[in-house]
């Protein structure tokens, strides 16, 4: 089973969405110092896991279903959603996909199959495999992808659900977003397989199911990879892991504050916490989203001019995004009391 | 009308519920191993599953099958086994629909048994009632019943939203009348157990017969108690019981679980709030003493508020004035 | 006397202990992960270390390291988190010294934030408090000073039961006095935080500076509200409520958790019981309105208690009669 | 490193402890029959795992430590403890080993290193896990036996556990006891490992961690396994994993029924639920307990005369058990409010 190379067409696609997810949030990040404020709690950036994001995302089909975690942002922009409802959400306002109810880390979009996430480490991965259950029940060749970082696969949560989804050859996809961290734990630090110098796929084997992993910044690696998973699962032949091995470009998150202390974004934990400058600025090196581009252009796929052209527009599109989101009112107060009980 | 166990009406409602509705699935541990298993035949394997150990993943499936459009029941054996899995109850099942702005729901049943004090000792003899009731999207049911186990697991499959089906493991293989046909019991309305105008209890699951047979012993003595059954806490039929209030003046909640850990003391609360001027009399709570369940036979019954609590219990409330 | 953010007055009570006794152990996730580390410096990394997302694992650890001789501290920054462990709190932790007929004990400390109503919405906000309130064998604090903080912390790793030590996330860099040398609070012993005698108001956590902010409004109209928090509640400390009740007649509980997960219902289910007498009017909650924490920031004030609804409680408190 | 033989005192010694719990659970389950109502609840027999309980305990040495679950009878006998209190235990009797508040389910005996035992399946993993910790800090070389079920290998307490034992390098030996069942649902039906044929030993690979199989009928295999995982943890080399391989030679439990219904054990779930009795009655043939007198006696290790004294001397010791907790007395009622807190 090997999967066919996308088109340019194809490609330049994948080049879009993963510059349209970097874009917006590069206006979240922004957020904070434009328009202090307007986000509260706690915001995950995707920055460096586009190509990993796009790249398996690139292979979804209506009726298929993703889930993800409080790192969220870039899934529904891929699948579709507006970003001007996806950042309205983020600003806490009547316009938001949830209607300012879920926030950041709870973004949903049911309508292009973005079915949840959970903001508990691991929790929302049982219930992709609980999607794929019901995608099975279907017959359709459905499937569902379940994206969630590798301090995740310490979870208890992980372990018996791969276990299930294999026993029971569930149509789905588990795309383990390797960025070498939890918060400020590094993998080595907490992973025995990592500890030992071996990869996190090594997992799969507790569970029978094949385990691969592959360069997430990479987007026709990662393509490549989890379109063989997708037509395994679309055949009935059960899920896989992938581990997709990316670096968070940003912290884990905005500062963790009480009200009155300003929000901002720190430095990344390998520079903040571990004095390891030189490891974040090789892998900021590798940024995935100019280095696709360059492998674009100088493969012919995209022209310079084409290629500031998409910049040009998805920038226009982000930029709007925004300026809806900071005009969309905030909800009614008694909407807090709405969809509490079906 | 059949007379059926306790657990026989509670199959009989998921029957009722797979037979109408190819969405409701079921599945839990140590169920449906072979092909003669009663779900499998009627439904196959597609609907009905074993699945390993692992109530995290069970109740997490559920929750993800059922925003993907199915109705799950999930078999947990006891309300104990919940606690591995206490996130998914209860900061997942409830939050999605809300979180999500009602974008999506999420339908499913937890069926699990509770409160087994006949020699189960510490870990498996809880009543935990309480930490369910609480959660806003969650909805909680105790059936005393058979006919109501049936009624109230066919509303509960019904139900667009999660709910924990606390049926008593005492009550298992209790006989009871149990209508036939489609039988639907609401949720959210109490039903008096027994009418009386001197004092009002209020108890759940297996307590219902306990303070039947207390209200029984006290008639002897000429004291009508009015004895109460929510049937379901999560919604809570506060009005029948502050109505009783009203009467009586008096009431005593009847409850297994230890203090601060019952629906009694919540109950206590919300009556002393809104259904103060009608109280005569301080409310008494008659609960489990304060221990872990312990394995001896007559320590466990020490421990059990047993009939003779709940006779003292309903004198003191008639002693107590203000 | 020094004057510490909460936060750093909690590390100062984990300090105090750590020196003093080489069983006391400290570790959870995202912390010790350099030698920097203020805790691996001074002690090392026997004793301190960072564990993987692991919730179940690192607290049956601490059980069976408490087991073995130790003092664990269980770093779990929110409450939500010890729920996918529920388990390993209320039916292992609890369990064991009860179970081997006291062969054991298990003296650990489950360190975690709770209330973080800042845009955290709907699975990083909640008050779990009640959830751990009812269990026997477990004890729970909730320190609202960062004086109390330091000392209920070192109070908590000496207790040779398991302790729930919950502080409030909004309170984390509120300044306070606080002891220097070796500072200890006792368990089981409220403290009157203002005096008054027209009202009594119970709160916990963040819901203490809030209540004494209403009252010091009332205070302006002539109303004199007692402000009494529990500090722990488990053991729960009755009586000083009890006595303020007797003083006041008339009871106010405030509680960031919405009905029926409140310690507020289970403290009115006590007094309405033990201080019926001394009541002149019904017993008011103002606690959380019934939903999950929403993430916009108007919506979140909206259903948590605010100073304007507490004040208006009181009031209410204070219009009711029989 | 491969560790010795047991001599031949060793090897009576084996034969005799295997004895003594297949001796002492007898007179359990035959309480159901001769005694009705004095034991409640739920029992769980370790029939067919003495070969593995008593090869695993031999390296037992003072200051270790040893864990398991409600299937307990077994361990604390081997260790040293009393029959006596053990059996005035499970009948609830103020001479209990915990004093009657404990039960069946939960034998303890701090003062033979016997910890503690959880009802929640895989709950207890983490607890070794601690005591290991423990031991770890005390630097004398002690180790720690976790005793469990195949079924507790579907746990999320399970794997986590064992990631974090592999990546501290814990002194633990995790030791599996695989029965092929989890009350009515065979390995293969819950375990994706089984399903495709493989070893439960398997998971290890999760935690980079050695994993073994072995014939848990065989007492000297057993022996020289768990040695080998021993000598790993004593010499700070971190935890092993052991698959042992046993059979149920009784029922999950006695039945379970509300008071009323007169508890008793039925036959083996492979016979009462799958119809396979010859699957039960080829276990049986393979008795560890007759196996391995046959072998000490055909070695010459052991003669007839010698074994028959042993048995009548082991029958004497636990019949007395049962005498004695027949007439213990049931605790003070007030008792039931001690230990609640220390
Ligand atoms: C059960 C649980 N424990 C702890 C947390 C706190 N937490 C939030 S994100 C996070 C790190 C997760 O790391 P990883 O899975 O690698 O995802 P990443 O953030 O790196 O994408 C932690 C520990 C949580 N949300 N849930
Ligand atoms: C978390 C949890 N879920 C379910 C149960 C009910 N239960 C008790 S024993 C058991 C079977 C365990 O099988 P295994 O681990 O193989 O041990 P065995 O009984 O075969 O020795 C189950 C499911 C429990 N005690 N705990
Ligand atoms: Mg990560
Ligand atoms: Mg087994």
């Amino acid at each position: 089973m090997s999967v066919q190379a996308p088109n340019a067409e194809r490609q330049i696609w994948i080049y879009t969405q993963m510059l349209r997810v970097r874009e917006f949030e590069q206006r979240v990040k922004r957020t904070f110092t434009d328009h202090p404020g307007v986000i509260r709690g706690h915001t995950h950036l995707a920055d460096g896991a586009e190509a990993s994001i796009v790249g398996s995302l690139a292979h979804f089909k209506p009726g298929d279903a993703a889930l993800a975690t409080y790192r969220c942002h870039g899934y529904p922009l891929v699948l579709g959603s507006d970003p001007k409802a996806a950042m309205a959400e983020i600003y806490g306002r009547a316009d938001g996909l949830c209607k300012g109810l879920g926030g950041s880390m709870h973004l949903t979009d049911v309508k292009r199959g973005f079915l949840g996430t959970s903001g508990i480490v691991g929790a929302g991965i049982p219930h992709a495999a609980g999607a794929a259950w019901a995608a099975q029940i279907r017959k359709k060749g459905e499937v569902v992808f379940s994206f969630f970082g590798d301090g995740a696969s310490k979870q208890g949560a992980f372990f018996e659900t791969l276990n299930i989804a294999s026993l029971w050859k569930l149509p789905a996809i588990f795309v383990m977003e390797n960025n070498g961290y939890n918060v400020v734990t590094t993998t080595a630090q907490e992973d025995a397989n990592a500890a030992a110098g071996e990869p996190l796929s090594t997992k799969a084997k507790a569970f029978a199911m094949p385990g691969v992993t592959v360069d997430g910044f990479d987007p026709l690696a990662v393509y490549a990879t989890v379109g063989e998973a997708v037509e395994r699962a679309r055949a009935g032949k059960g899920p896989t892991l992938i581990e997709s091995k990316v670096y968070r470009l940003s912290a884990h998150g905005n500062i963790i504050a009480p009200p009155g202390v300003p929000l901002h974004y720190p430095e990344h934990e390998a520079i903040t916490v571990f004095g390891k400058r030189e490891e974040y600025e090789a892998a900021l090196r590798g940024d995935p989203v100019p280095r696709f581009r360059g492998i674009l252009v100088s493969s012919g796929v995209l022209n310079a001019a084409k290629a500031d052209e998409i910049a040009a527009k998805v920038g226009a599109e982000m930029q709007a995004a925004v300026d809806f989101a900071l005009k969309s009112p905030f909800p009614r107060l008694e909407s807090a009391l709405d969809h509490v009980y079906a | 009308m059949a007379n059926l166990p306790f657990i026989a009406a509670i199959d009989a409602g998921i029957h009722q519920e797979m037979r109408r509705d190819p969405s409701v699935l079921y599945f839990g541990q140590n169920m449906a191993t072979t092909e003669n298993h009663d779900f499998v035949k009627a439904y196959g394997h597609d609907r009905v599953r074993v699945t390993p150990i692992s109530e995290t993943a069970e109740i997490g499936i559920a929750i993800g099958a059922a925003m993907a459009g199915f109705r799950p029941v999930v078999e947990l054996y006891m309300a104990e086994f919940m606690l591995v899995a206490m996130d998914q109850v209860v900061n997942e099942a409830p939050r999605f629909r809300y979180m999500s702005g009602g974008q999506v729901k999420v339908p499913l049943v937890l069926k699990a048994g509770f409160g087994f004090a006949c020699g189960w000792a510490g870990q498996h003899t809880g009543s935990l009632t309480a930490l369910f009731m609480g959660v806003p999207g969650l909805k909680v049911v105790v059936p005393s019943t058979a006919a109501d186990a049936k009624g109230l697991m066919a509303t509960a499959i019904r139900d667009d939203n999660p709910v924990v089906f606390l049926h008593h493991y005492l009550l298992t293989l209790e006989h009871g009348e149990v209508p036939d046909g489609e039988h639907l019991v609401p949720f959210g309305k109490a039903e008096v157990r027994r009418k009386g105008g001197d004092v009002t209890i209020v108890a759940t699951g297996w307590m219902v017969p306990r303070s039947l047979a207390a209200a029984e012993t006290l008639a002897k003595e000429g004291i009508q108690a009015e004895v109460i059954d929510p049937r379901t806490v999560a919604p809570l039929d506060l009005d029948t019981i502050l109505k009783s209030v009203a009467k009586t003046g008096r009431l005593v909640l009847v409850d297994q679980a230890p203090r601060h850990a019952t629906v009694a003391g919540i109950i206590a609360g919300d009556v002393a709030e809104q259904g103060f001027a009608s109280l005569k009399a301080p409310i008494v709570q008659v609960i489990a003493r304060d221990a872990t369940v312990p394995y001896s036979e007559p320590l466990e019954a020490y421990v059990i508020p047993d009939e003779e609590r709940i006779v003292a219990g309903v004198k003191k409330a008639l002693k107590g004035g203000r």
